[in-house]
């Protein structure tokens, strides 16, 4: 395996670093990526699971992104500032994706990561 | 000759522009964090820059994985806001500095750098929110053109820190051999410390921020002399962006005065600095 | 680890495919052009490389003025041929080496270069003609994989042939350190003499090309220290992306054997070369 | 005027080299390169004056096009790569677009600078 960044958790728990997660998000990003045409939007919002299948997900990519489990999505490879265009059509905080990703109630999440006080 | 008159740095968190846009600038969360631009833009109405070189990431918004530049000029006469999902926010287009940017791009390759020469293309929140920062959302056009310079900082492999940093340095040149009138500054965009995904979510680093804000002016090649690694670990997967300051920083001298300074902890999910710089 | 077997130059022509599609390869007219290939064919039989590293550039029909990268690897798993308006040739996908495309970014970038990132694109004769007169049209697959190498020779500022010829060093080090079993072949392609535009159109400088073919044998390091117009000047406006050779000839050692060569004049409007160089 | 490929006539008669003049042709080439979409050309063959406002090209350019004047599209920044897929559209021999550049004849274009037999 070349190159620096395919060694695993070099840094924990940061998938940027990992390549065959980054190229294996291709579809999921091309499709969240569509989300910035206005058509495409309205087509997401009025049958979401048609929309996905246009990009050709498999079932584990659709079900990340119809149950809005943005940890597996990222798992799967979704590059955050895509998958982030979703809470564009389907509103959501990002602190409330970082929690989820942390595996932390969004309180705990502000207030132990973050450092506010909440 | 053009003359640079300063470098700035900033973050450039989208959060700051839908701030502004829903009122919330003078609320206890955000009010201290403008305030802290405050300076600043009273130091950019002083100097009254002609042009703005803004150095920062297209995040995925005009760009698609498809075809990702290690980093790119932008020629254009024009460029708009783009469609980040919530529809082109309302703020006037951004007028290029076309004829100095191919003097940079002719300058660049003559010196072995490969930019991406970008003639169309619009630009999102990396490049919006740092003109908003410094010169306030003007009600028909703004009042400096730019020339943005998108830098790969998203896609493994990004470019090595002291790359960018070489980069900073073939830009001053540039500026200094162009036959203008024109006053430059150069915004180095992006950071401080935050991380957007993994279970590292949320991750900041405030002492690392405030340090980093002292040796980008004191001992830059120390920090172009960092790992992509080591941006990653002390600053956070998004965090690393912040070695985009490296080219603002190259295209001054070695000595600089630290004009303003301002440090806010969380913007957003991010550790958020601001910093003018002058040659000393 | 991987091995470079050899090093191909050769033009690339759009009217070679028309050719071979129209049924000419045989006529007085092409007969001598096709024949000057044989033995490189057979070459190529011999020694089976398993990759293909294919310098070339697209014709604006991949890519357009909007966005033009200096030059750009390809990572992508296959690429398939564009539409350059007579729809796509009936020719096999071409399959993509992308892992070693990624370790050859990787290598690139952590030597100071800065490609652009491809994973999707299609692409023209530039890289089909070379693949087709040296491997022959296969009738379900190419016998072997691909990484396109993209170079701007068409938007002002192309790169310095100097750059390009560094940039073949680190392909060649790329080469040498992919921990594979693999066997590796350089082509560069593109030229001879043409020039397709303005008043100078028809210009071909059959003498200059027969010495090209000689020195980016025994003497690259002359043929990488010319201006850009002194190759425009000696090859013609379009002939100037004969400087895409110098990728090929950097990636071999400073002393090569020359195998096979051959030239015709004209292919179309170009003066045609081709040459087989091993590491001596 | 800054860079080195801005000088007139550095090397006589090559375009390329003229920076303005290919800032010029952005639009001229835009139409063209439409022309790799089969949809497009349909559009071209069917009504090239609306094909060619649809890009907004101006008069001049609309004339050289129409008029199929190469070696005016090359003056107007007319890159021949773009503008030769208006051959593929309209056939031509690139050596009769050559021969007019050239203003010679086709013949004499062939025997002179290209060092045919004919
Ligand atoms: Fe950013
Ligand atoms: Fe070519």
């Amino acid at each position: 395996m070349g190159g620096p960044f395919t060694e695993p958790d070099r840094i924990p728990d940061t998938p940027l670093l990992d390549r065959e997660r980054q190229l294996g998000g291709y579809r999921i990003n091309k499709m969240a990526m569509g989300l910035v045409d206005p058509a495409n939007r309205e087509a997401f919002k009025a049958d979401e699971r048609a929309y996905l299948d246009r990009f050709g997900l498999n079932d584990e990519e659709k079900t990340a992104v119809l149950t809005r489990d943005w940890r597996e999505m990222v798992r799967l490879g979704g590059n955050l500032f895509f998958i982030l265009k979703i809470s564009a059509v389907d509103p959501i905080r990002i602190t409330e994706i970082g929690a989820h990703q942390a595996g932390m109630d969004h309180e705990t999440f502000l207030r132990d990561r973050l450092g506010k006080k909440v | 000759m053009a003359r640079l008159v300063g470098g700035l740095g900033t973050s450039h968190v989208p959060s700051i522009g839908a701030a502004l846009e829903k009122g919330l600038r003078d609320t206890p969360e955000w009010k201290p964090f403008f305030d802290g631009y405050l300076p600043a833009r009273q130091w950019i109405r002083e100097h009254q820059p002609d042009v703005a070189v803004v150095v920062f990431n297209d995040h995925f918004n005009a760009m698609f994985l498809d075809r990702v530049p290690t980093f790119a000029v932008g020629c254009a006469a024009e460029y708009l806001p783009v469609d980040e999902g919530w529809g082109p926010r309302a703020i006037p287009p951004f007028e290029g500095a076309s004829h100095f940017a191919w003097h940079l791009t002719d300058t660049l390759v003559e010196n072995h750098f490969d930019p991406e020469i970008i003639q169309e293309i619009k630009v999102d929140h990396g490049l919006q929110v740092p003109m908003e920062l410094f010169w306030g959302k003007p009600s028909d056009a703004w009042p400096v053109k730019v020339v943005p310079i998108f830098v790969n900082v998203l896609q493994y492999p990004i470019p090595l820190p002291d790359r960018l940093y070489a980069l900073g340095k073939v830009l001053g040149q540039a500026i200094e051999s162009y036959d203008s009138d024109e006053k430059f500054v150069v915004l180095g965009t992006g950071g401080l410390s935050h991380q957007l995904q993994g279970a590292r979510a949320g991750f900041v680093n405030p002492p690392a921020d405030r340090q980093f804000l002292k040796d980008i002016a004191e001992d830059p090649d120390e920090l172009a002399g960092w790992s992509r690694q080591r941006y990653i670990e002390t600053f956070g997967g998004e965090g690393a962006e912040l070695i985009m300051w490296l080219v603002m920083r190259g295209a001054l001298n070695r000595d600089v005065l630290v004009k303003h300074q301002h440090y806010f902890v969380p913007a957003s999910m991010t550790g958020a600095g601001m910093i003018v710089l002058e040659n000393a």
